[in-house]
Formats: structure tokens, C-alpha cells, sequence
């Protein structure tokens, strides 16, 4: 169960390779199914330059944690992984991957599903759009 | 009673302020606090807030060393 | 909108990050949400050796693009791959892998997960396991 | 007319056939083929069924040059 934020751009299906050949060799063979969401900021057309994410440093990582935790209860999952963006982002990079790993696949996508929308509604991220004429919160 | 205050993103605009510390003799709130900061505006109903890095909310009590965090709504992904 | 059928190992993480490159290099930013499904061969303790997937030449192929015109007609779909093992598999290889690229996230999971669960109950293919006294169909 | 059959996984093995090219003059149907080619074995009713590689059922027309399949339920992911 990982939960990481970071500054920097990232690549996700690295990652997940990467966290599957690092973290889950052990797993091999007990996973059969993985569900995967990958969330990139989009160009909304020439209004918006940049993307900054604010968090709060602390809370943010013991939520996503803590619903990482929540996931693993209430359904039958081996392990997840959340990699966020914070600080300054520009159109076309990874904002976010979440990743369930289970025996199969029902739960799998129900984690995985529950982890996005989880993290959307009630994780500790403000999103400040850099625009032509200036600078918006969004709400 | 020492307790630190902080104000995020949208908020921390309006507020004026990121992070300070209090001191107070009474019994708090976060409501009480959001008022003693805020010079008695009244708190908007959007506000959530945190104590300690877990959702509260304005009846939830204060002690001594907690962190005290009021945010905007919440957008991340 | 991608269909392949394969006799050789894949690596799901790196045939997405080549497929984004290759294939959707003109999506960038404009996809903001990527949801993926990709099942491994488990493995049963000692009564599995192998799995043999057979399938029909042809129509399986048909089947899985018919499925996928099907998820990008229903959901705001902007593409899909899926990549699914034929032949021999040994546990802990990867069998399928379902991917949907969307603008947002609530198409990008609904296609995917269309599509694995039409491609389960749907597509022709018929799985063979090899066990320590003999073979039998899964059914 | 000239009619190319299939049989697939574990049917392919219960009926002892792959593939075989039949004729005939009648007006066949699906049911009819298998009946033809299993010797009036009845058509079970879990087996699935193609025409020139889409769903088809028993009722299905089949015209020169088709290419029927037969099928135990499928499996796949």
C-alpha cells in the first residue's frame, strides 16, 4: 500500500511496472487482475497556461492513505498505489495514477474505482488555474 | 492553550494569513477559533476544516498543541 | 481503436506507454482520464501447470473490434487497445490487457469495464489446463 | 450448395472433427447442419453457434459458401 506525492513529472506505466517487479514479486501469481486510472491534464483550448496543485503536507498523504486503507477492507485487494502531482503542472502530464491489484477482477475495479473518486471528492487538493488574464480557484 | 492555525489555498487569500499560533484560556472550538481569527466574520458554510490532519468540524473541541487547518472545498485528480 | 491477438509474452505497461506514444500522440491533452484492465494467469498451487487459450481465427478478432466500436458508440470514447494471449501461457504471464482513453474519467471506466466483461463472457475463446494428471476444458 | 463447418475446444473433441466441407441441395439451417454432420445427435443446448463469424442460432439460414461454427461456451480475459 503506497501513497506518493511528488513535484516532478511522472511516468505511470513506468511506475507500475516498476512498483510490480519492486513491491509484488512476492504477489506473482496471486494477482490476477489490476485495475489501473490515469488522470493527465487536459488543454483546455488556449485559457489555461498552467495548473498549480496545493496540498496540505501531511493530511494529504495520511488521507489517501487512509482510503487506501478503507479499500483494502472492503474489498478483497492485495495491494494499491497512488502517485499524485502537487506544485506547478502543465497540459498533458500525469496528474494522477491509482492502481488496485486483487485476485480478481471485481474487486479490482471497485478499489480502484472507489480510490479515484475517493481522492477527487475529499483528499486535501486546491487546483489554481494560470490563465491569459490572470489567476482562478477551482471550485 | 498554544494551538497553531492554518489557512489553505482560496481561504489562505482571503484570511491573509497561512499559519499562526494562538493562545487562549478557554475551552475552544473550531468555531470559536475561525471567529477569534477571523474577527467574528461569520464561517462560510463551504469551509471545511481539519484538527490534527482529520476532518472536523465547527463543534469539534480544541486542545493544547492540535493543529487547527480551514480549507476551501477540495479538488484533486 | 486497436485489437491484437498474441501467441508471445507482453509486458502490459510498456505496450500502454508505446500505444500513447505511437498511436495518440495527437491526443495528448486532450484525454484526461485513462482507465486499464489487465489480468495475469494466476497460479493455483500444484494442480496448473499451463493454460492453453484457444481461440477462433478471425472471428475472435472481429468479436473484440465489434466490442470496441460497440464502447466508443455508448461512452465518449476517444480510443481503446486490447491485447489478449492466444496458445500456451504459463502463471504469473499476462492474458489480457483492456485499456479506455477518454476526456473524463466516468466514460474511461464504464468502456473498460465493458469491455473485459463482454470479452469474459463474450469472445471466443475456450481455456485448456494442463494438470498434473491430465487436461481439462474450463468452463 | 457447399458449406465449410467448424468445431472448436472441447466439442471439436466430443464430435472428433476440426473442420469438413459438406454439400447439399436442401435449404439448411444451423440445427440441420449439425444434425447432418453428428449423425442426429440432438444439439445440446449449451453449444453456441457462428455464421461466416457472428452469433448465429439454430434457426439461421445458411447460403453457398458460408462458414458455420460450433462451439462450447466461451471463456475469455
Amino acid at each position: 500500500m503506497k501513497v506518493e506525492l511528488t513535484s516532478h513529472i511522472f511516468h505511470p506505466w513506468t511506475r507500475i511496472h516498476a512498483f510490480e517487479e519492486d513491491e509484488l514479486r512476492a504477489l506473482k501469481g496471486k494477482y490476477g487482475a489490476v485495475s489501473t486510472f490515469v488522470g493527465t491534464m487536459r488543454n483546455e483550448g488556449d485559457t489555461v497556461d498552467t495548473l498549480f496543485l496545493e496540498h496540505y503536507p501531511g493530511m494529504t498523504e495520511k488521507t489517501l492513505y487512509s482510503f487506501s486503507e478503507t479499500a483494502a477492507q472492503r474489498w478483497n485487494i492485495l495491494d494499491t498505489l497512488i502517485i499524485h502531482r502537487v506544485g506547478e503542472i502543465q497540459a498533458g502530464e500525469t496528474i494522477v495514477l491509482v492502481a488496485a491489484w486483487a485476485a480478481h477482477r471485481a474487486p479490482a475495479f471497485e478499489a480502484c474505482r472507489f480510490l479515484i473518486e475517493t481522492l477527487k471528492s475529499q483528499a486535501p487538493f486546491w487546483k489554481r488555474e494560470t490563465l491569459k488574464d490572470g489567476v482562478r480557484w477551482v471550485h | 492553550m498554544s494551538i497553531i492555525v492554518k489557512f489553505f489555498a482560496s481561504l489562505r487569500e482571503h484570511v491573509g494569513k497561512s499559519e499562526l499560533h494562538i493562545e487562549s484560556t478557554d475551552a475552544l472550538t473550531c468555531a470559536k477559533i475561525w471567529a477569534q481569527v477571523c474577527h467574528e466574520e461569520p464561517l462560510p458554510s463551504h469551509v471545511l476544516m481539519a484538527v490534527n490532519q482529520e476532518y472536523a468540524d465547527p463543534n469539534t473541541r480544541v486542545h493544547e498543541g492540535d493543529e487547527i487547518a480551514f480549507f476551501p472545498p477540495v479538488t484533486g485528480g
